[in-house]
């Protein structure tokens, strides 16, 4: 039941994006296409939740016992940064083919405050790692569902013909707003 | 020289937020109150200035490839200190500002400004432009601040204006739609 | 329950104001332009020259490939000259101009009014008399008969389906040849079946014209393997995939052909042409020419020889009207407006339409409202609202990937769209893009 | 010979004879048997926020269009009004002007002419006036006046909650569901006829029926997004209501109470935020009649409807994408 | 410009870095450990002084308490002024409220009655269930000096002595149970006697 | 939108072998028309890209080209990227901690059972060289 | 103290197994964006028109960057400024190139071509063009429903009122071509400016024979070569009954302005001569 209390709030109540403001960039710059939208997020995920669990990890056996847990921001973007870079070079080392296409396929996938955002709130939220495991995949979810559904509304703006002031940046965050206001319904669920 | 220029052009001409758009998470979700959103501002103009300084005097002595994990190092060591002096010395402000401060660490322009500019120039140009270009972070975080308090609580910094406000605009959806007029607006003014 | 095809349709008022009129002869023109392009495919090529003395009957450009097709003289005269005259495509064509002199026709033809039944010749010579005659699809398409009748190796045909369906509103040519000329059309068709081998010739009719079922029907008895399918009344019926859809409840795979499921479909005017062709020799170069419209005196179906000038028939119909708005050449749904009231019939001209003022014009324009009737109408299942938004923002992969180039024009999408939007204008500037393109990739 | 100037135009020549001003007009007519039993049981109320919120909402599409967008002015095609009537609809009758007018702002200025005006917008705008309201000034948009019938007092201070937040907070209380409601004899043939608390147009069910009923013969509507989000939130009421009929409202009550009626007949079926087939019809109804079960029975707010619309319009472009009509000839293709 | 890319020189200077920057850390942080520790006691502390006056002249002993209904156990502050327990601070919490949790600190005298109140953390909307803190309304002076073996705390809506703040039932609701849980595991872990609440339900008092 | 659809970037041919040729993109993503690039810290995709094929003659050096894959081969790289690996890392913390094992160990095993599903990748490396190829096309 | 050491150590070994590897991947990743791309990037105008024929100003810059020497590259957006400004960047040299502008090749205004059909459709001159060929009788001539201004970022070119013809903004024109790609009649031309914007063209591409191009429009060039004749230059060809003027030989003269019967020369931003009434027209139909 906490898992679920946990996922829901994640995803719909508490949503990354639309709630915590966490990941806004990616959502704004990410989200032209439906099928790059779905692509950035299943890396999210992977990165979320791999981060969280180093970092994790990170926190529980190194910064805790040493009583330096005021390090945890440079340690962990440190981490983070490496982590990213490092599956990266492992993909390519096996399978260039296979790297090449996903860097044909997605967009730079650098680290953003998402990555970081869920890895910070796992260590402030005092979950043990599995509800951090948990709450990273809810979370990377959350970030999924809204960048798919701002992707399919872009996708629909880019057919028709909205004003041209409000093209791009500002569009989408009136999108993101009018999202957020229909997920406030969500309040209260957990 | 256009030093003048240099700090400048963060006001306006490449505003971090309203033309440049990065950094939108702690612009988003600092910015409840024009108090918040300048605290948050600031915070990130010390940390701009302070890592931009320290980059531009050793940016001589790094090798190219591992450029960037030292500047992460300097500047999430500034963070690290913005955020520990400030939990001692202004607990109030860091309780609102929370997750955010640690989170000045991957705003972009932060790392841009150590990459675009402090490398390859002057301690003293550094140092403007890293002052510029957070002041005006700052200032588009007090002025979107401003506008979600107003219309938010109908107040400003703190004093009472109007009876009470439209309370959307203190909370998230209310922070996306002024972040996107203003934005709108900034695009069209500069045309 | 009638049947018809389960996807898409409209039901347009019909407004069948010349139904029952006799085929009327009108006089003869005095001068006459007649395209060198009245088909498609390749343009013919002339084979007289400024000067030249011609019959009736006579071939004046030959085809210059295999889809193409022979184009006869229409009166005797003198070619007056080979210029390029506005003809019903808006654009300056290639036309043969000859001014009539009498009516003599080639002494080839057969003019007897007799009904010749001699189906005893083999499909390839059947095949090469349509292909002489230059019988051109007469349902509008005017694809070269002699191109359809010859089924490429490897399919077979079993069905031969005769389009009667005549679906477009307005419209009575093809009702009228059906209940003047039953048993040449029979003929006509064992013809064609025979040249394509199939079994069993279908005819479809809509159900709006009962006379003409009962009539075909009746007539059929005296043939054997000729059924008629009496469909619900429903536009675009008469497009060769959904008529098959209708009546064999077979459907002709995307981008693919009738010959796909094992069809060929002709209108009944080509088989009657095909009668024409080989049991009386005569050429294709008059046709059954529907003038009709709202405000028009008399509205009639006259047998007109290719490059009258469309005035000539109107005329015949008691006048242009003082309100004229807009003359369709075609049906209101497929047929296009022309510029000015001299363009010459074609082998393809089913029909002069005339459009009084006030309905000239199209109605008042919004922003789609997404309401999806244009989608629920289309018969090809696809999403016009989409494909024209893709064609106005340039997405043209996108458009092949919505299957754009299925589309096949009906207008039933531009029809219901309440908010007034030329949905088919762009579709069909996006599909016309579409395929430059893909020719420049394949080249 | 001399003629007129031919026009000439593409095919089809001829066009069908609905047109976007009749269906509006269509949908405001539909609305009336609910304007009235609202004027029946709110008074001139009614007819205020009504007014105010149809003249705002033209009004500012009006002035939107002169100030900001080019092209021709669009304010007669009627939905302005639609918009303003279902705002006014979705309100308390004693909502202060000045609200009823930000709301309109929202609804026109955000919701519709920010995307570009009719047609444009992903969601339904209305809604997104309403529910910026019910956020923004939850005092007044939760305050409903007692209903009293044909009462042409225009001030009338005594409020009280409507059915839906009552039975919550009883709920919630530990009351069961059957003696909440034994504190309100009649309630069912009460919620029919309209005789009941809440938002101006959302009280008669018989009203609203009707108007859907009318719609439908118009063919301005279809049956799918009605009957799918009716059915699926009477299916999951009758179930939890089985499983415990003291925490859980029974079908009929949820189908009769709150925004249910208002929102599946006239605000979920709002073509231009609503998916295109009908197989997408579907999905959207029946999610919406899970969010706002899961709202109502879980969630802060005692009323789901208006953010389960909004929700769902967000998917319409991922619905409209992943449900394409059935291609003629493309089974055969593979 | 830069130096070349070799193994040791990227090694030495990202360690040089590290360590420099650790260094400096490591002081800035011995430098702002006390003045953390201390704002984090002081506000503590103010807030228990808040709903116990006087705690800042005596000492505080911190016990946690396991409440009867919750999962979290709640955080019960004596304070002994001149070895006399003057009252005893409670941090408690509801998870009733309209966002998530809701923490309030309520001091009691010894006989269970409130001294005062205040929220500490909540979630509640801005302008409606933020009303529940000192600084926003005077919602909560109305519990001071009340006990709530005879204060019914609920709302009047409910059948309660308590005045909901309007528009914010839920939050008002919610504030009670925090106070009632507190008064709860209060009395129990005192094992103080109180007149039962007039009409109370089930738990009843223990005579 | 629909099935076959592709994703296109432009390129130029930097290098021919004899039966490759290789590809320098130049423009990348979404990315790479934002003037804040540079920015926004780590651009590491890499840009060259290997195009195997046989007729490697009719490209010539410095011809500017298309470079074409299929949307769905993007999809299926992302799966046996990211997706297989995140299901790997939860299913097994979600195995390990079901099965009582302590915080650490569970962390660093899961972490850990990446390694064989990395090996087993490598293995197959061959197999996905062949099913991730691009089509490259003259413009 | 002990913090300070923990922190020391634990700080330190991040920072060296980072660098180790950072190391492996700056092996592997050997390419890093050239900071040059983002020197030049900024001096392009940014309107991402593509006119240089690379996707966006950005992508320009790179191919800057790439090529080996800048020819053959052009911004026709920022012109010579902003390729003088690239090439300082990039240490190379840029070539110079005539300052061009588009110029709209008809002339046949309302008054001067008569309107023959109302066409009811969308305004845009490419459905138009699927359908016939103009409202006029000329099919060549300009179908003016603006194509050509919807396709302009730089709000260059709009739609003469009176005219119903098109019209060049000479300072906002930057000859990018996008006009010349939108219309479907391909009536636009890029040509040069010329000296202080003077400029001299036929102003029609109707291929008619002479008698039908004036039936269908009383400006149409009816190729009667008296033009040729005029040109000392030999700058004037004429083909498929139109004249044209190459504008690499034309002098500016000005002869052949005078001589062309319908007025399907025009001339532009030259002063005033003795009053001539086709120059008058001229300046009628192509100022702004
Ligand atoms: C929308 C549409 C409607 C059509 N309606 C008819 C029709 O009513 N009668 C007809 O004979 N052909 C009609 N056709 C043409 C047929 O599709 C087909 O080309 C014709 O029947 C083939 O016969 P033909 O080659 O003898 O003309 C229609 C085509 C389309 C695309
Ligand atoms: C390129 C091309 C090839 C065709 N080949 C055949 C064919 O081999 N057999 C056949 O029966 N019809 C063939 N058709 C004719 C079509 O099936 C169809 O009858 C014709 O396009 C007119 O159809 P419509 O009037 O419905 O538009 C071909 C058409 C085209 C455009
Ligand atoms: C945006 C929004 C925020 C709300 N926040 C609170 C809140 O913080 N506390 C609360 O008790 N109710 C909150 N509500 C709930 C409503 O005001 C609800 O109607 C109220 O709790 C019950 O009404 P009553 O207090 O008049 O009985 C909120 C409602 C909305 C729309
Ligand atoms: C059946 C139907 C329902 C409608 N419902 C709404 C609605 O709920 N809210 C609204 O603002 N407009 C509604 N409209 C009007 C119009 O479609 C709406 O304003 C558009 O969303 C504006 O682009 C409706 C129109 C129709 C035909
Ligand atoms: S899209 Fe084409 S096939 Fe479909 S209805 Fe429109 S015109 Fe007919
Ligand atoms: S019918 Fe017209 S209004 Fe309706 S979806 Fe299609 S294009 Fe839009
Ligand atoms: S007028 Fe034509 S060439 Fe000039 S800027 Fe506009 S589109 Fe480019
Ligand atoms: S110049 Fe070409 S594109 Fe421009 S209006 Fe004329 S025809 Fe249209
Ligand atoms: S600030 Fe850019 S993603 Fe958060």
């Amino acid at each position: 039941m906490e898992y679920i209390l946990i996922i829901i709030s994640a995803i719909l109540v508490n949503n990354i994006i639309l709630a915590q403001f966490l990941g806004v960039c990616p959502f704004l710059g990410v989200s032209n296409k439906v099928s790059t939208a779905l692509g950035m997020s299943g890396a999210v995920t992977f990165v979320i939740v791999l981060a969280t669990m180093v970092t994790y990890l990170l926190q529980v056996y190194v910064l805790k016992p040493l009583e330096i847990e005021y390090l945890r921001t440079i340690s962990f973007i440190l981490v983070i940064a490496a982590l990213v870079q490092m599956v990266e070079i492992i993909l390519k080392k096996i399978s260039p083919s296979l790297y090449q296409a996903l860097g044909i396929f997605l967009p730079l996938i650098t680290t953003n405050c998402a990555v970081l955002g869920v890895a910070i709130l796992v260590v402030q939220k005092d979950y043990n790692l599995l509800e951090g495991v948990v709450f990273g995949t809810a979370t990377a979810i959350g970030f999924g569902l809204a960048l798919v559904i701002l992707a399919g509304i872009r996708e629909h703006m880019d057919l028709v013909n909205i004003p041209k002031g409000m093209k791009g940046v500002p569009i989408s965050l009136i999108v993101a707003g009018i999202l957020a206001l229909a997920f406030m319904g969500f309040t209260g669920l957990v | 020289m256009n030093q003048w220029k240099n700090f400048t052009k963060g006001f306006i001409k490449e505003n971090p937020i309203l033309v440049l758009v990065l950094g939108t998470c702690p612009t988003l979700a600092t910015t409840s109150s024009a108090i918040n959103g300048l605290a948050m501002g600031l915070a990130t103009t010390f940390v701009l200035v302070g890592s931009n300084v320290v980059v531009s005097l050793v940016a001589k002595m790094i090798p190219d490839k591992v450029r960037i994990p030292s500047y992460v190092v300097v500047i999430a060591s500034f963070v690290t200190i913005v955020d520990l002096s400030m939990q001692a010395y202004v607990p109030a402000v860091y309780a609102t500002l929370g997750i955010f401060i640690p989170l000045i660490v991957v705003n972009c322009i932060v790392l841009g400004r150590a990459e675009a500019f402090a490398n390859k120039n002057t301690v003293l140009s550094s140092l403007i432009d890293g002052l510029g270009m957070g002041l005006g972070f700052a200032m588009a975080l007090g002025i979107l601040g401003a506008i979600r308090e107003i219309l938010g609580s109908g107040a400003i910094f703190g004093m009472k204006v109007m009876n009470s406000g439209a309370l959307v605009f203190v909370l998230a959806p209310g922070a996306f739609i002024a972040l996107g007029y203003l934005i709108a607006l900034v695009n069209k003014i500069k045309k | 329950m009638l049947k018809t095809f389960p996807k898409g349709g409209v039901h347009p008022k019909e407004n069948k104001f010349s139904a029952g009129k006799p085929i009327e002869k009108i006089e003869l023109p005095k001068q006459v332009s007649i395209p060198v392009s009245q088909h498609i495919g390749a343009p013919s090529e002339p084979v007289v020259a400024k000067g030249d003395t011609v019959k009736a009957g006579q071939l004046i450009a030959k085809s210059t490939g295999f889809v193409s097709a022979n184009i006869h003289s229409s009166v005797s005269g003198k070619v007056l000259k080979i210029d390029k005259v506005l003809d019903t495509s808006g654009y300056k064509q290639t036309c043969i101009i000859i001014d009539v002199e009498g009516d003599e026709w080639m002494e080839s033809i057969d003019r007897s009014a007799e009904i010749k039944n001699n189906i005893d010749i083999s499909a390839e010579e059947i095949k090469n008399k349509v292909a002489a005659c230059g019988i051109v699809g007469l349902g509008g398409a005017t694809f070269p008969t002699h191109v359809k009748m010859s089924v490429p190796p490897g399919k077979t045909c079993n069905h031969l389906v005769i389009n009667a369906v005549e679906c477009e509103p307005y419209l009575t040519a093809d009702h009228q040849i059906m209940m003047e000329r039953a048993e040449e059309i029979m003929i006509g068709c064992k013809l064609i079946q025979k040249a394509i081998g199939a079994g069993k010739v279908l005819i479809g009719i809509e159900n709006n014209k009962p006379d003409a079922i009962r009539h075909m029907s009746e007539t059929a008895k005296k043939f054997d393997n000729i059924e008629v399918h009496a469909l619900k009344v429903q536009y675009p019926q008469g497009g060769e995939k959904q008529l098959i859809k209708a009546v064999l409840n077979r459907e002709v795979p995307s981008g693919g052909l009738p010959i796909d499921v094992g069809c060929v479909v002709q209108n009944v005017g080509t088989a009657y042409a095909v009668y024409e062709a080989v049991q009386k020799n005569k050429p294709l170069f008059e046709r059954v020419v529907t003038v009709t419209g709202k405000s028009v005196k008399k509205p009639s179906n006259i047998l007109a020889r290719i490059g009258t000038p469309i005035n000539m028939l109107i005329e015949a119909a008691g006048g242009l009207p003082e309100d004229t708005g807009k003359i369709v050449n075609g049906g209101p749904m497929m047929g296009k407006a022309v510029s000015t009231d001299t363009v010459p019939v074609t082998k393809g001209t089913s029909g002069v339409l005339i459009f009084p003022q006030d309905s000239a014009t199209r109605p008042e324009n919004f922003n789609c409202i997404r309401c999806g009737r244009c989608a629920s109408a289309c018969p090809m299942g696809l999403e016009p609202y989409l494909l024209k938004n893709m064609t106005v923002v340039k997405m043209y992969e996108e458009l092949q990937a919505q299957h754009a180039l299925d589309c096949m024009e009906c207008g039933s999408c531009a029809f219901t769209c309440p908010a007034g939007i030329p949905l088919l204008d762009y579709i069909r500037l996006g599909k016309a893009n579409l395929n430059k393109i893909l020719r420049a990739k394949k080249s | 010979m001399a003629i007129n100037k031919l026009t000439v135009s593409m095919s089809p020549h001829d066009y069908g004879k609905d047109s976007v001003k009749k269906i509006m007009y269509g949908v405001v007519i539909a609305m009336v048997p609910a304007l009235l039993v609202s004027i029946y049981y709110f008074g001139l109320d009614a007819i205020r926020v009504n007014l105010i919120a149809i003249a705002s909402c033209v009004f500012f599409e009006w002035l939107i269009q002169k100030l900001f967008l080019k092209g021709k002015l669009s304010v007669v095609d009627g939905s302005a009004i639609v918009t303003g009537m279902l705002l006014a609809f979705n309100v308390p009758s004693n909502l202060p002007w000045w609200i009823i007018v930000i709301g309109a702002l929202v609804a026109v200025g955000i919701g519709k002419m920010t995307f570009g005006g009719l047609g444009n917008n992903p969601f339904n705008p209305a809604l997104v006036g309403r529910v910026f309201l019910l956020i923004s000034f939850p005092v007044q948009m939760t305050s409903w006046p007692v209903v009293k019938v044909l009462n042409f007092a225009m001030t009338d201070a005594q409020t009280g909650a409507t059915p839906l937040a009552i039975v919550k907070e009883g709920i919630k209380n530990g009351q069961s569901f059957s003696s909440i409601m034994d504190t309100m004899p009649h309630f069912y043939s009460d919620a029919f006829m309209g005789h009941i608390g809440g938002s101006l147009g959302e009280i008669s069910a018989i009203a609203l029926i009707i108007g859907g009923l009318y719609m439908l013969f118009r063919k301005i509507i279809t049956w799918h997004i009605p009957v799918s989000i009716l059915g699926t939130v009477a299916i999951f009421a009758a179930i939890m209501h089985g499983v415990n009929p003291a925490k859980f409202a029974d079908p009929a009550f949820h189908l009769l109470t709150g925004g249910m009626l208002l929102g599946a007949i006239f605000m979920a079926t709002d073509m231009v935020t609503s998916p295109m087939s009908k197989k997408g019809m579907i999905i959207y109804g029946v999610s919406i009649g899970i969010i706002t079960f899961l709202i109502r029975t879980w969630g802060a707010y005692p009323e789901g409807m208006s953010f389960a619309i909004l929700i769902m319009n967000a998917f319409v472009p991922l619905i409209n994408r992943g449900f394409k009509p059935g291609r003629f000839g493309e089974k055969i293709k593979k | 410009m830069a130096k070349k890319d070799s193994f040791i020189n990227m090694t030495l200077t990202l360690f040089i870095i590290t360590a420099v920057a650790a260094t400096l850390l490591g002081f800035v942080y011995n430098f702002t450990k006390d003045p953390i520790a201390q704002v984090k006691k002081e506000k503590l502390k103010a807030s228990i002084n808040l709903v116990v006056p006087g705690a800042d002249k005596g000492t505080v002993v911190e016990k946690s308490v396991m409440p009867e209904e919750g999962k979290d156990s709640l955080y019960f502050y004596e304070v002994i002024v001149n070895d006399v327990k003057i009252g005893t601070a409670v941090k408690t919490y509801t998870d009733k409220g309209f966002a998530g949790r809701f923490t309030v600190m309520v001091g009691f005298d010894t006989v269970g009655n409130i001294i005062d109140n205040d929220v500490l953390e909540h979630k509640e909307t801005p302008g409606l269930g933020d009303k529940t803190a000192k600084s926003k309304s005077n919602f909560n002076s109305q519990f001071i000096g009340k006990n709530p073996g005879t204060f019914k705390l609920q709302v009047k809506k409910d059948g309660g002595d308590v005045d909901a703040i309007t528009a914010a039932t839920i939050s008002s609701r919610a504030y009670c149970d925090a106070l009632q849980r507190a008064f709860n595991a209060y009395v129990k872990y005192y094992n103080i006697k109180t007149e039962p609440a007039p009409a109370d339900k089930d738990k009843g008092g223990n005579e | 939108m629909g099935k076959n659809s592709v994703v296109e970037h432009k390129g130029i041919v930097t290098g021919i072998s004899e039966n490759s040729i290789f590809v320098e993109l130049t423009v990348m993503s979404a990315c790479s028309a934002c003037h804040a690039k540079s920015m926004c810290g780590i651009d590491s995709a890499q840009k060259t890209i290997e195009i195997k094929r046989t007729d490697t003659t009719a490209f010539h050096q410095g011809e500017h080209v298309n470079v074409i894959m299929r949307e769905s081969l993007g999809k299926k790289a992302l799966f046996i990227g990211y997706i297989i690996p995140f299901f790997v890392l939860v299913l097994s913390v979600v195995a390990f901690s079901i099965a009582g094992l302590n915080e650490g160990l569970t962390g660093l095993l899961s972490i850990g059972m990446l390694i064989p599903y990395f090996i087993v990748l490598y293995l197959l490396r061959d197999r996905l060289k062949r099913e991730f190829n691009f089509i490259i096309e003259k413009i | 103290m002990e913090i300070i050491l923990n922190t020391l150590i634990s700080l330190s070994l991040l920072g060296v197994v980072l660098a180790v590897i950072l190391y492996i991947v700056a092996q592997k990743f050997k390419v890093v964006e050239d900071p040059r791309i983002d020197a030049a990037a900024a001096f392009t105008p940014g309107a991402n028109c593509g006119g240089c024929g690379y996707p966006g100003c950005r992508g320009f810059a790179e191919a800057c960057v790439k090529a080996d020497s800048l020819d053959g590259l052009f911004c026709p957006a920022g012109g010579n400024e902003t390729m003088k400004n690239i090439a300082e960047v990039l240490g190379m040299v840029a070539e110079e190139k005539e300052p061009q502008i588009a110029v709209v090749r008809c002339n046949g205004s309302h008054d001067k071509r008569r309107k023959t059909t109302n066409f009811d459709g969308p305004s845009s001159c490419a459905v138009s063009n699927t359908l016939y060929g103009g409202d006029t009788d000329c099919p060549y001539g300009c179908l003016g429903l603006g194509d050509c201004v919807v396709a302009c970022t730089f709000d260059a070119i709009f739609i003469d009122e009176e005219s119903g013809l098109p019209m060049v903004d000479e300072e906002k024109c930057t000859s990018c071509g996008a006009c010349v790609k939108a219309c479907p009649k391909s009536i636009i031309e890029i040509r040069n400016k010329g000296k202080k914007s003077r400029r001299i063209y036929v102003s029609c591409i109707n291929k008619d024979k002479g008698a039908e191009a004036k039936r269908a429009c009383n400006s149409a060039c009816i190729a009667c070569n008296k033009c040729v004749k005029a040109c000392a230059y030999d700058a004037i060809t004429i083909e498929n009954f139109c004249a044209y003027i190459d504008f690499e030989k034309c002098k500016l003269c000005r002869k052949c302005v005078s001589e062309c019967p319908t007025g399907a020369i025009l001339e532009l931003n030259f002063p005033p001569r003795k009053e001539s009434a086709v120059q008058k027209e001229a300046k009628v139909t192509e100022t702004e």
